[in-house]
């Protein structure tokens, strides 16, 4: 079964054509990275999916269901979620907060259970708390529950969104550059985490990111993008021998 | 800024001396007791773990942070407290964190900027040629908004921008992140040209590590606010300790 | 019911209060004239802890805040009128439903206006509390009972003090409630990042009107208890300097605080009226230097108002 | 000793109309002062700004009946205030006499009379109903054409008035404009107003207003003669408006050249202590505390009601602005002079009795 | 021919006052593009200007132009004083805090000057420096007072324009107004940068306080308040932060405001101005020139 397919995505801004024509499968319980040069519209292609741009032309199926255009707020309830390459964190809230948002936007109760303080109120917090407690405990943020987000160094913000983007119970987990700003270690420690999660919560993952330790370890096919066309597709160890790939992207000394 | 304050012997071989710097954010102590010497003409790396202080030490030195305590002479000048615009006339330059270009202005009213401080026109026409040539790629889109340039654009922008300061020291902040491996390599040769043809210092602050370690002359390991340990850039890069928390496998 | 076990500690302070307030009134150490200022208090922070919903917890900008507490007041007005209401619970309704229809004008409205951001919003709500002040200048073309820009007399007083205690905590816990729970926590995820709060599946709009609506259901029913306190209303007391006002309270006593709206209210109030009664005769024309140098001063003691924090 | 009495002043002294609260404040102060020389008690004056503020006014008001417990309260300036005050007075059986709020609905609600209510001032009606007459008797008028501010109860009252009396005395109102009260272009309002030539401009609003606006008319060259209440009157006017307004004339109370002692007395007062000639609101706020004044004298013992009693058999008082009686709903019976605007001042032109 | 007359002097009346918005709201948007805060003190620099014109003018007789540069300079000073006063303290507070700090000292201008001591309370009567002279071009008239306006304010605009796009100083208010942090990087000092732009800011509200003056004969300390208003308004409606943004929503709020008395009813020009700014915002929620910078 396919978790998401993407075919045809065409988006440009102002006569640019940052995607032109994109398409590629995500099988269930697979990851697919994405990688391509800066400016390349890898992150575009995300924000396609996730409804925060307007597609131009072109289609994206997710289990089957056409959920072109569909409004961002509406896709994490079909089970996409995603983080973003300039972090999006809440950052006023403390760590738990931001957890807890995703939870309780996944299972809440109602306005008349929050002003009458109704048994299910109690219940769905409780559990919600409980949940948070647990992802944050997962990514090694615990103590810091009451940090202000913005406190955290930049690598801790970073496994934050991801803990936030799996509150949601996503069937499918769409990461933007998580490696960015970490040193070689931290990346390995994120590489690990990322296999656990996806272990874990049985997920599919669409990673798009430059560091190769990375996503060549992680991915089960990569996709490589160039002036919003894909140029190859392939399992990493394809990819990494393809004479564009290296011309374009990992350039001469990567071999 | 007080003059001149040290004249002794064999101060003025070195370019910047920290001595003692301390720095906190609220009650977060993000600096300890920093020691750190830049010499003319060298490239000079900061490792160190997310949130260790990297950035921090690098806004101190320019001045966006102040510290309290501790000293930085930068060319028998103490400039430590000194506000950051007139650290920026004195030569230092920086390349800042998520490169922070001005993308509404463009490509050309962004290198007129970091020029600011110039007011010799021969000298600011003699750095603008120096940057075109230097990345000729930003020579093509002086007059694009900068905001349009891609990631790896718009980082040769602002290295252009810091250069068109006429830096004696350029300060890096993680030039390579978010880079494609083969403009990261680019970048980093461009720094080695400039620092070799203009014989500007630098000093790299890099998550990556491996890179940092294999462009600098020396380097500096920063934990927790507190420089753990120095040397010989080689010498680090083979300290098993090293290797085990930064380098990984 | 949970409601009231959870609000206990709060009702069981108001009740004291209630209690030594009465007491003050009942042996006559104060006048009418506190208890008609203490009241009038009562409603500006209703009406500012709307606004602490709208701008202070969801982020959203609005200088016309006042255009919907004069709705409350004109419609609650009118119906006791019209009505001749004279009998307190025949009043309650009417209250509700003229906090509801300043809601459900605050929904009509918050339909176009809540896609724009910040200032732009700001001025749009000052746009909207603009038009709500012509239309209320000229009211008196509709209904002569309106009275337009001579103003609408003969209002029943019916606002005691009671009631007004009574409603105002009671829309507090509410308040209260609806703050700290799902919806309170949406509401700050959307005046952090709206964007990151769409990618966690909250309808950012429809969570912006519902804050909206229900700052300004708040405000509509401030206004109404403020119609049937002083009997008479003229729309140039609903105008944008009223507006600020309100910002003034929030902004003073902390975004994003309902301890801070109250006590900032208390203290506007207080400065008002409290130079009023400080001044000497020969200089009450400099009340009004005191208060905004006061306001400079508390903003730069308090940069983030009273109740927050300061963080950096 | 004297006993005292405490007497409470309701005035803007802050806000947008902050000058004619000082105003009255000065006149109140004058009055004071010469009953400080002759009169039974010791005034103990407790003075409150209203900043003309519904609200401020009616907290003004229970402060002063409630914590200072004044005897009667002179003001509060404008109708908008002195409404919420009447009620308070009212019902709080305190008297109350406004020198300047000419709103019918001050001194009775719903056609119910506040009792312990007067006002020494013409009512909107009354002011608007002799403009007209004036306009269509004396001037032979046809058309008219009016200009008022919509924000401003006293203007639009007089300008309602004025159009039902011209209209029925057979007149026609070609223009009927409306303007707001911070509005001091009124180019778009005059240039309308123009190319319909109308022999008449009707213009109730204060002085400051009506300069600015006359102004504007003859700058874009309109000849109709200019018409207007009792906001007109102060120096201001010709001060500012100039040749502008020179050829005006409107329904005031007093007028200067009548050789009134009474008003010049006053005059000459206010013009060494306080440095300008008084406006009509000062002149109406001096009338108002020295009938008030006058009641305290005349009554046995200081109570409300007795005072309430004194002030509503007051009859041909002279004052500042004219013989002054209370009628049965508490109102200024007065006859209305009609002013011209001079360049050297306001002269007398007829008397028109209501 | 009878009503395209009546149009074209119609057209003339909104310019005037258009200009005169459009010379306030110059100054606003000056000051929002630098430090994202509505200034709303601005408005009354705007009647200090006047009132300092008018002491100049009927105390001491000074020519015109003199009095036009005396209290720029005044202007300017009291610009430069609030600035670092009342607003530098909170330089790193919440804009909005910052704004409550700009509504308090409006509001202490206001009540402060209107003290019998300082200035006064009452309207007065603004000393023409000349008479009034109109011109008839047979399809309109047009007087020497609109003339001078229209003048002055293309004039300043012009100035404006190029001391923010030509010079120096302009790029570094530009580059301020985007990220204060980085600007002082590229070593601009930014205390001058933003004392520059108040007193820049401040001399063109005290240009249109003289020519408010002269235009609308009578001054008042609370006469800022609605002219503040309107013109802010019209430095959004442009696209706040652009300087040919406010002058265009300075013409646009004139025009409308003079139409609308002209056709409709001047009940509901203050109305209409908001369903116009309603339109534009739905349509361009930035402004009509404002730029949308929404990456995700
Ligand atoms: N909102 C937008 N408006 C205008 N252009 C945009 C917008 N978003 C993206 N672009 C442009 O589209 C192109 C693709 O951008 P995108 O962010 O998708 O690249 P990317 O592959 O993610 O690059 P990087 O690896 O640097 O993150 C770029 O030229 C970018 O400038
Ligand atoms: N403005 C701030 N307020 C509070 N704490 C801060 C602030 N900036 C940084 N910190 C804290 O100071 C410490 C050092 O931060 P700094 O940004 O210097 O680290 P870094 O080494 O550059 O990390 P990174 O690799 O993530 O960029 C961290 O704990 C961080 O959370
Ligand atoms: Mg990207
Ligand atoms: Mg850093």
């Amino acid at each position: 079964m396919n978790a998401l397919e993407v075919e045809g995505l065409e988006k440009s801004f102002g006569g640019v054509k940052a995607v032109d024509g994109i398409s590629f499968v995500v099988e269930e319980g697979k990851t697919v990275g994405i990688i391509g040069p800066n400016g390349a519209g890898k992150t575009t292609v995300f924000n396609l999916i996730t409804g925060f741009y307007r597609v131009d032309r072109g289609r994206i199926l997710f289990y089957g269901k056409n959920i072109t255009r569909t409004q961002p707020y509406k896709l994490p309830h079909l089970g996409i979620a995603r983080t973003f390459q300039n972090l999006r964190l809440f950052s006023n809230l403390s760590v738990f907060e931001n957890v807890l948002s995703a939870i309780l936007k996944k299972d809440g109760y109602n306005v008349v259970s929050s002003v009458f303080r109704t048994a299910d109120y109690f219940m769905k917090e409780g559990k919600a708390e409980k949940k948070a407690r647990e992802l944050i405990e997962f990514f090694q943020l615990s103590g810091k529950e009451n940090y202000p987000a913005n406190n955290l160094p930049y690598g801790e913000q970073r496994r934050l969104e991801i803990a936030r983007a799996l509150a949601l119970q996503p069937k499918i987990l769409l990461v933007d550059e998580p490696g960015a700003g970490m040193n070689p270690r931290e990346v390995q420690d994120l590489l690990q985490t990322l296999r656990e999660v996806k272990e874990r919560f049985s997920l599919s993952i669409v990673i798009i990111e430059h560091q190769m330790g990375l996503v060549m370890n992680i991915s089960d096919k990569v996709v490589v993008m160039d002036f919003g066309e894909k140029i190859m597709e392939g399992t990493p160890g394809e990819v990494k021998k393809d004479k564009r790939v290296i011309e374009a992207y990992l350039g001469e000394e990567f071999i | 800024m007080r003059e001149k304050e040290q004249t002794g012997e064999g101060k003025f071989d070195m370019l910047m001396k920290i001595e003692g710097l301390s720095v906190a954010y609220g009650t977060i102590r993000a600096l300890d007791d920093v020691v750190l010497e830049v010499m003319p003409g060298e490239i000079l790396s900061v490792i160190g773990a997310n949130g260790a202080g990297k950035s921090t030490l690098l806004k101190t030195i320019t001045g966006i942070t102040k510290p309290f305590a501790g000293t930085i002479v930068f060319n028998g000048m103490a400039i430590h407290g000194a506000r950051p615009d007139k650290v920026v006339k004195l030569g230092i330059t920086i390349v800042p964190e998520g490169r922070r270009i001005f993308p509404d202005l463009t490509v050309k009213e962004n290198l007129e900027l970091g020029g600011y401080p110039i007011t010799d026109r021969a000298l600011k026409t003699e750095l603008f040629d120096l940057v075109v040539t230097t990345f000729p790629r930003i020579k093509e889109r002086l007059k694009q908004h900068a905001g349009t340039l891609s990631g790896g654009e718009q980082q040769m922008l602002a290295m252009g921008r810091a250069l068109m300061g006429n830096p004696k020291l350029l300060l890096l902040d993680e030039p390579s992140m978010g880079l494609s491996p083969i403009i990261t390599r680019e970048i980093f040769s461009l720094m080695r040209l400039i620092n070799r043809d203009r014989g500007i210092s630098m000093i790299l602050v890099e998550q990556n590590a491996h890179m940092a370690l294999e462009h600098s002359e020396r380097a500096y390991v920063l934990e927790n606010g507190r420089v753990t340990m120095n040397g010989l850039s080689r010498e680090v890069k083979s300290s098993p300790g090293i290797i085990e928390a930064y380098l990984g496998v | 019911m949970n409601f009231f076990w959870e609000a206990r500690k709060v009702i069981l302070l108001s009740v004291l209060i209630y209690l030594s307030v009465k007491a003050i009134f009942f042996f006559g150490y104060v006048s009418q004239y506190i208890e008609q200022i203490t009241l009038y208090a009562l409603i500006v922070i209703l009406a500012s802890l709307g606004l602490n919903v709208i701008y202070g917890y969801t982020g959203q900008f609005s200088l016309g805040h006042a255009a919907f507490y004069g709705i409350g007041a004109y419609v609650s007005a009118y119906l006791t009128k019209i009505f001749s209401i004279e009998n307190i619970f025949a009043y309650i309704p009417i209250l509700f439903i003229s906090g509801a229809a300043a809601g459900l004008i605050g929904y009509l409205i918050g339909i176009p206006i809540l896609r724009l951001r910040d200032d732009f919003l700001a001025i749009a709500t000052l746009g909207f509390g603009t038009l709500v002040r012509v239309l209320l200048d000229n009211s008196d073309k509709f209904s002569e009972v309106f009275g337009g820009s001579r103003g609408f007399v003969g209002i029943p007083r019916l606002t005691t003090f009671e009631l007004a205690f009574v409603i105002v905590i009671f829309l507090i816990l509410i308040t209260h409630n609806l703050i700290y729970s799902r919806y309170g926590l949406f509401w700050r995820c959307i005046k952090n990042d709206e964007l990151a709060s769409a990618s966690i599946g909250i309808n950012t709009f429809s969570m912006k009107l519902m804050a909206f609506t229900y700052g300004c259901f708040l405000a509509g029913i401030g206004g109404a208890l403020y119609a049937n306190l002083y009997t008479f209303l003229h729309p140039s007391n609903f105008d944008i300097l009223k507006s600020i006002d309100f910002l003034i309270i929030v902004i003073v006593g902390g975004m994003g605080s309902i301890a801070g709206t109250i006590y900032a209210g208390l203290i506007w109030v207080g400065f008002i009226e409290g130079l009023r009664i400080v001044l000497p005769a020969e200089v009450v024309d400099l009340r009004w230097v005191f208060i905004p140098l006061l306001l400079i001063a508390l903003m730069m003691w308090k940069p983030y108002g009273l109740m927050t924090k300061s963080r950096n | 000793a004297k006993d005292v009495v405490k007497i409470g002043l309701i005035t803007p002294l802050t806000g947008d109309v902050k000058t004619f609260g000082e105003s009255t404040k000065n006149a109140f102060n004058i009055a004071l002062e010469e009953y400080a020389k002759t009169g039974k008690y010791r005034i103990q004056p407790i003075i409150a700004d209203d900043r003309n503020d519904p609200t401020e006014g009616a907290n003004a008001a229970l402060k002063l009946i409630t914590q200072d417990k004044v005897a009667a309260i002179i003001g509060p300036l404008t109708s908008k205030v002195a409404i919420p005050v009447s009620e308070i007075a009212n019902s709080n059986k305190t008297p109350m006499i406004s020198g300047t709020a000419t709103n019918p609905k001050v001194t009775s609600t719903d056609g119910k009379r506040k009792p312990y209510v007067f006002r020494a001032c013409y009512t909107d009606p009354f002011q608007g109903t002799v403009g007209a007459n004036f306009a269509i008797k004396q001037l032979k008028a046809k058309t008219a054409a009016v200009l008022y501010d919509v924000g401003n109860d006293y203007s639009k009252g007089l300008a309602e008035y004025f159009k039902t009396t011209f209209t029925k005395g057979g007149g026609n109102i070609i223009a009927y404009e409306s303007y707001q009260k911070d509005d001091v272009d009124f180019s778009a309002l005059i240039t309308k107003v123009g190319i319909k030539k109308p022999e008449i401009i009707y213009i109730p609003d204060y002085y400051n207003k009506v300069a600015l606006i006359a102004k504007q008319i003859r700058e874009k060259g309109l000849k109709s003669a200019l018409i207007g209440g009792d906001g007109w009157d102060s120096p201001e006017l010709i001060k500012i408006a100039g040749n502008a307004i020179v050829g005006g004339s409107f329904t005031n109370h007093y007028s200067p050249d009548r050789k009134d002692p009474v008003a010049d007395t006053f005059i000459r007062k206010y013009k060494e202590k306080f440095g300008i000639v008084p406006d009509a609101l000062g002149a109406l706020g001096y009338d108002s505390t020295v009938i008030l004044l006058k009641a305290l004298d005349s009554v046995k013992k200081i109570t409300q009601e007795e005072i309430m009693t004194a002030l509503s058999s007051v009859k041909n008082y002279k004052g500042v602005t004219g013989t002054i009686s209370f009628d049965k709903n508490g109102d200024a019976i007065k006859s209305a002079a009609i002013l011209k605007v001079e360049k050297d001042g306001f002269k007398y032109l007829t008397t028109i009795n209501p | 021919m009878e009503l395209l007359g009546y149009i074209f002097q119609q057209c003339i009346n909104g310019l005037q006052l258009g200009a005169v918005y459009a010379l306030i709201a110059l100054g606003y948007t000056m000051v929002y593009g630098v430090l994202r805060l509505i200034n709303f003190a601005h408005g009354d620099i705007f009647m200090l200007g006047a009132f300092i014109a008018y002491y100049l003018l009927s105390r001491f007789t000074l020519p015109i132009y003199v009095v036009f540069v005396l209290t720029m300079i005044c202007t300017a000073l009291a610009g430069y004083i609030i600035e670092k006063v009342a607003y530098k303290p909170l330089r790193n507070a919440p804009k909005i805090s910052l704004l409550i700090t700009a509504v308090g000292v409006s509001l202490f201008l206001e009540y402060f000057l209107s003290l019998k001591a300082v200035f006064t309370p009452n309207y007065i009567a603004f000393p023409r420096p000349f008479e009034v002279e109109a011109f008839d071009l047979s399809l309109f008239t047009i007087t020497n007072v609109q003339l001078i306006i229209f003048s002055i304010t293309g004039v300043s605009l012009g100035l404006l324009y190029l001391l923010v796009y030509k010079t120096k100083q302009g790029t570094a208010m530009r580059a301020v107004s985007y990220d204060k942090e980085i600007a002082s990087l590229m070593g601009i000092n930014i205390d001058a940068t933003v004392s520059l732009t108040f007193i820049v800011g401040a001399s063109l509200a005290g240009v249109g306080g003289i020519l408010y003056g002269i235009a609308y004969p009578q001054i008042n300390v609370f006469m800022g308040v609605m002219p503040g208003i309107k013109s802010f308004i019209a430095a959004v409606l442009g696209g706040i932060g652009i300087i040919h943004g406010a002058v265009l929503g300075g013409f646009i709020i004139g025009l409308s405001e003079v139409f609308v008395s002209a056709f409709l009813s001047s009940t509901f020009r203050d109305g209409v101005i908001f369903v116009i700014l309603f339109l534009v915002l739905l349509l361009k929620p930035t402004g009509i020139f404002g730029k949308r910078i929404d990456k995700v």
